[in-house]
């Protein structure tokens, strides 16, 4: 098992979970951050609007998602193509970071390993 | 007696009150999640804490008596006050009215030492300050007998008393406090910056509209001025920004709403709807270059207290005296041809300004030595935020993480 | 008719219509954030449901014919209020003024039962309510021929009616609708609840300086004793909150102003400032006491209805009994000599609570064992928030995880 | 001039500017959490430009001269008007109410476009819709030369000039801008909704009962039937929502307010109570059904402009048409047998629709072409969202993730 | 080292932070996603009070916590039985995703490796 | 391949965030949780300002970076050094968990492995 954790442009929510559910990952979950990388920041005024600075850090998403590992190269091909800024990219649009998963537990009914997923 | 004053009045007094709250919403905005009750509380017990002092002694010691310079003791308790007492509206109208203005001048200096004040210490230093250095004002420019009133210096709503007073003991109260440990970039909730701000401007109509005390012609034209100046500045201050930094700040509208407020205060019993555009596209331009200024200072004046009340109080001041037109005020200004008006608003505005910053001083200074009190919280309650450290509270608490 | 008392009667009813919504963020702030727009929903809706039925007869059960226990049905649908008949303001303003007294009164219930309530319920509860609980003691207290009004008992502007009233009929409520399986520690939004308190405070000038009918010196001496007394009670109870937690609660201050808003309500009319000194210390130390003790008994009466106003509006009562002024209201109180005030007074306080209580639990009992109705939510929607079981909607939605 | 008349015109302006704050949340509200700040200030900025604009020259435009189409140049900068000027009321306060109007009106139209539309460009748009829409439409209407006042159309508060010739902008405005790339499926601050229509519902006592200019028995029928055309609409939205989800949206309720306090709004000045519940009844279920229509468009009016004011602002002309009563505004309505009066509503919907759309499309046309300005964000900007593109600002910031 | 993640219904976090109390569990963390799965997600009223759509992703908040290897057992089912809802449990009581730790370090003292968590 | 989670206390973000572009860390993100350890917890006022209550979760900021193994040492010292409350340190400073991670991919390029973190 691995899970999958995506961190892409909150405005791209919506593309990514279609892709998704469309690759046939039916179980995910994606909460809020703020990210820093190679992107500049955003502009954001200061000074009660007299001033601009740059704020490095920026509002990103995470989708976590845990898949089995065969499904690794479908579900990141979706991600990359549903979180990519049209045309050729932008910096910024995000990472994707794999690493595996011992076990997992369907809470409901007990149930553990490939089926709780 | 007339109804319809003491209508209005009523009204008049209601709005103002509402002013404290809407500061409250502008200052909480402005400042870190962390500290937005705190900032909030700063200004609501000022509702709390001045009323109670103003009906025991402070009324008596601003607006009664015939000293020159410091009421008496004769309304202490408001004792003698009887509901049919006054001319126009009773007195006891008035009581409340201009305690609505005593409860919001000491709120507007807490933007000065926000995320760091020890609420305690400022609980004891509103009450000391509202006898010791508002009341005196106030009697110099409202009281018949106070020696600014009989000058001449014309301050209809508060330019001097109000804020340019609140303006300095800001400078006083953030050079002693000190900066903050670690200033927030961005204000925390935009949507209740530019609320507190509406809620300032509509509270405001009562504040100037207020202060001729009827429902005559006065007051209308100081009803069309409060407004013309509120939005020439928001819209100055909004342009600059725009030029400066691409983007239309909506705090700096607020803020610049905000600044012709305060500077056509004075003025709103003398100007005309054109003195007003001049004193709105002055006060808007004038406080955003006075926020950029402060800047570049190492004062931590947070929340641009003296920026925008100071500065603006004494622009507005000074402009009363160039565009005052006799035939609204009784009283002409510089453009009219008195230019000796000039000087008595600078001496107006000069007195105020050492009195205040000397005075909130010395109360502050001597605060910080008493023992069990003293100005800054530690460190730690500082990092942690004052909502928890001193209130006990977050602002915000979701669901799931509770 | 005066144009000066309609103009601030006007004025009047809108600041009592904006103390709902006032409410509503009072209430909204203090619960959990899943059950925010519902806490809301309570009483913004009293505003829609109440509004038709005052108008439909409400209005002429409550304040019309000569009955001493009941009005009749002279005026159902308004039917014969001629826009120029009235003395001092038109008729029609009366009833709108008094409508916004019905809006409020059960929508102050809905504290007690908030976070599980079933919202369908709620809104035929309303119309009965107000029809049999409302509506009668209304009459007795405000009509010139209601029998406690015949009595002599003072309620300026609606102690009993309103605040006793609602804080009993919360207690019937609260035992019947039974506990919250899972109540928050915190408040969810202080922000909200201070700010809520402020639209209180500025809407109950309108209640309380409104109650006079008129723009006359009593409208001002309510206007100042009800600013006195809600600072007075806010300051009282964030002292003993500060000395107690050695925090001084923001939403603990918020709740003294309104119970001081609360206990000055029937007093407006009659105390002068230094019973309402009197009135404010008394309901901030009282109701103080009254929410620690209501926290030792099982009563999940969650946003403390009874504490508060309940309480309040008793502590209210008794003392307008005691320190009514004679020069002020007419009527003398025990401390001017009148000490049989106070038995009247305590008359009008038992039977408002008796009949309340009994009423509203009659009421709700029954609505409880209708088939479709019944008063409490399914524990699967309380367990994920009436915000979105009630009214299908989340209060806070946040980008990227919409 | 009658200080009682004043009292309430003051305060009644001050209602009014108090809507555009209350439109501001009520808006900002409703979309996603990326663009409340944008949203927002599309309100704000409006009380900045218009109040500019109409002292300088849209109340002269407005207001005054005898042509039957448009005003003149005779008030430019209100020069010649005097403090005590004017009968009843000053002329100058008539001046800031009606000033309170040109307000709210090109604010109203921005929920057609929220989320997209490009800052600089609307406040180019407010100079020039206040002069060629809205001063035009309001001459036709209110000045006593205007061709539609002389043919006898009925519009108390704005049926016409303000709420349909929004709505009809908004049609217009939302065909030119487009749909938004990705709207969002929920509001994102209820509560700040509820607010917002909170705030409107106690400002358009002011509007409303305003209208009439004085403290009388016609203004105090204003806020009666405006109170009971909110309520009765609100509750008749209420209810269709839980017939048709099962749960009654806090936010239908509040929309279903908004569109009896559009409908009452001509007819404040001639409807009884019977015809307001008759109204308010037809406002909640003609605007619910328009905003279920529209949703089956292709139009994005993001924020129901036309379904609520458009619609909501004809039926109410059309329903000024059939419910007034001669005793109340002089004018028989077709009830009374008076059904010509029908024709003549109806030529007054009609002509503004017509005006409002053409001379609003042809605007907003230009401005799109103009080089530097166009009418959309770029993809990129709406994509990060517009508080952050137009205004350099985040509508919330938490700690931690500062 | 293990990591144990729950991702469960917001309601539950009482009962379930309790549980790990009681199991011996003496620190984590927590924080609200937005999750979607086999659960039908959650009825919302859109256009204005008159429409009824579904969102597909509902409201959940993940329990991350750090353990020693001897206590996954303890632990997860710890948290299975706080989490569950009472008799059969529902769709949507959430699932628990196990994952190895290399190291921990205690920022205070520096010290790192199983004493640290 | 590393992902190193650190929990901190919020006001220490600013400071944690500098200590790790000096170290050569340029990318990471965070959110804020709510943690419970051996810290005492806050106390918060209830009961309307006259009760105080002991909430044992405390508000902390867990931030995110994925780093080459041969960092580990660099960045958890300069996390660890930022983090720490100065002299002695506090309860309630926080933890570094470090687990392993099997692949990175950025979303712009596509490129994946240690080219992409
Ligand atoms: N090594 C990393 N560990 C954790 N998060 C990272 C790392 N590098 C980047 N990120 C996250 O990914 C986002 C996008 O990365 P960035 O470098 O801005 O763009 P790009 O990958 O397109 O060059 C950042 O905002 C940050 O949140
Ligand atoms: N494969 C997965 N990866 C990440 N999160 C998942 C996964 N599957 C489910 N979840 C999360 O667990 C929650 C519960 O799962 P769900 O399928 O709705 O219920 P159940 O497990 O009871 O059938 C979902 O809302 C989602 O947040
Ligand atoms: N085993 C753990 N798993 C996950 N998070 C933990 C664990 N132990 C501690 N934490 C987190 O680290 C924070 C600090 O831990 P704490 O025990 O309070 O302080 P210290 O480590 O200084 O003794 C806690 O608030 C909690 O969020």
């Amino acid at each position: 098992m691995l899970k999958i954790e995506a961190i892409i442009r909150p405005e791209r929510v919506g593309e990514v979970t279609e892709a998704l559910l469309d690759a046939g990952c039916s179980g995910f979950h994606y909460h809020n951050v703020t990210g820093q990388g190679q992107q500049q920041g955003v502009k954001v005024v200061t000074g009660r609007g007299g001033q601009i600075a740059n704020r490095s850090a920026v509002p990103k998403t995470v989708l976590t998602t845990v898949i089995s590992d065969e499904m690794q190269e479908k579900i990141t091909k979706a991600i990359v193509d549903a979180a990519r800024t049209p045309d050729s990219g932008d910096i910024g649009d995000g990472k994707i970071f794999i690493s595996s998963v011992v076990d997992a537990v369907r809470v409901r009914t007990g149930e553990s390993g490939e089926g709780a997923i | 007696m007339d109804s319809g004053h003491i209508a209005w009045m009523i009204a008049a007094s209601a709005l103002v009150l509402l002013m404290t709250p809407g500061l409250a919403l502008f200052y909480g905005g402005l400042v870190r999640a962390r500290n937005v009750v705190s900032t909030i509380m700063y200004s609501f017990i000022s509702m709390a804490i001045v009323s109670v002092v103003w009906v025991l002694w402070g009324y008596s010691f601003a607006l009664e008596g015939s000293g020159e310079f410091i009421g008496d003791f004769s309304k202490i308790g408001l004792s003698g006050m009887d509901i049919n007492d006054g001319e126009g509206i009773p007195d006891l109208l008035f009581v409340v009215f201009q305690m609505m203005f005593a409860i919001i001048t000491p709120a507007l200096i807490t933007g000065a030492f926000v995320e760091r004040f020890k609420f305690t210490t400022y609980m004891v230093f509103l009450v000391i300050w509202i006898t010791f250095v508002y009341a005196p004002i106030a009697h110099w420019v409202w009281d018949s007998d106070g020696w600014l009133f009989k000058l001449g210096a014309l301050d209809f709503a508060g330019g001097t008393v109000v804020h340019i007073n609140a303006g300095v003991a800001a400078i006083a109260a953030a050079l002693l406090v000190g900066k903050r440990k670690n200033p927030g970039l961005e204000s925390h909730n935009v949507p209740y910056v530019v609320l507190g701000a509406a809620l300032l401007w509509f509270g405001w109509f009562g504040f100037n509209a207020g202060s001729g005390l009827k429902a005559h012609g006065v007051a209308v034209n100081a009803l069309l001025v409060t407004n013309t100046a509120a939005a020439t500045a928001a819209l100055t201050w909004g342009i600059l920004s725009q030029i400066q930094t691409g983007r239309m700040s909506a705090v700096g509208v607020a803020s610049g709403a905000v600044a012709g407020l305060v500077a056509i205060t004075p003025a709103a019993g003398s100007a005309g709807v054109m003195g007003a555009l001049a004193i709105g596209f002055g006060a808007g331009a004038i406080c955003y270059g006075a926020v950029l200024l402060r800047h570049k200072t190492g004062l931590d004046d947070a929340l641009e207290v003296f920026a925008i009340h100071g500065v603006g109080g004494i622009w507005g001041a000074i402009a009363t005296g160039i565009f005052a037109v006799a035939a609204i005020g009784n009283t002409a200004g510089a453009i009219e041809g008195n230019v000796g008006q000039l000087g008595i608003q600078a001496i107006a505005v000069i007195v105020t300004i050492l009195y205040s910053f000397i005075a909130t001083f010395i109360i502050l200074k001597i605060l910080d030595l008493i023992p069990g009190l003293g100005l800054r919280v530690s460190e730690t309650d500082e990092d942690q935020g004052l909502d928890l450290s001193s209130h006990g509270e977050r602002a915000f608490v979701d669901d799931g993480a509770d």
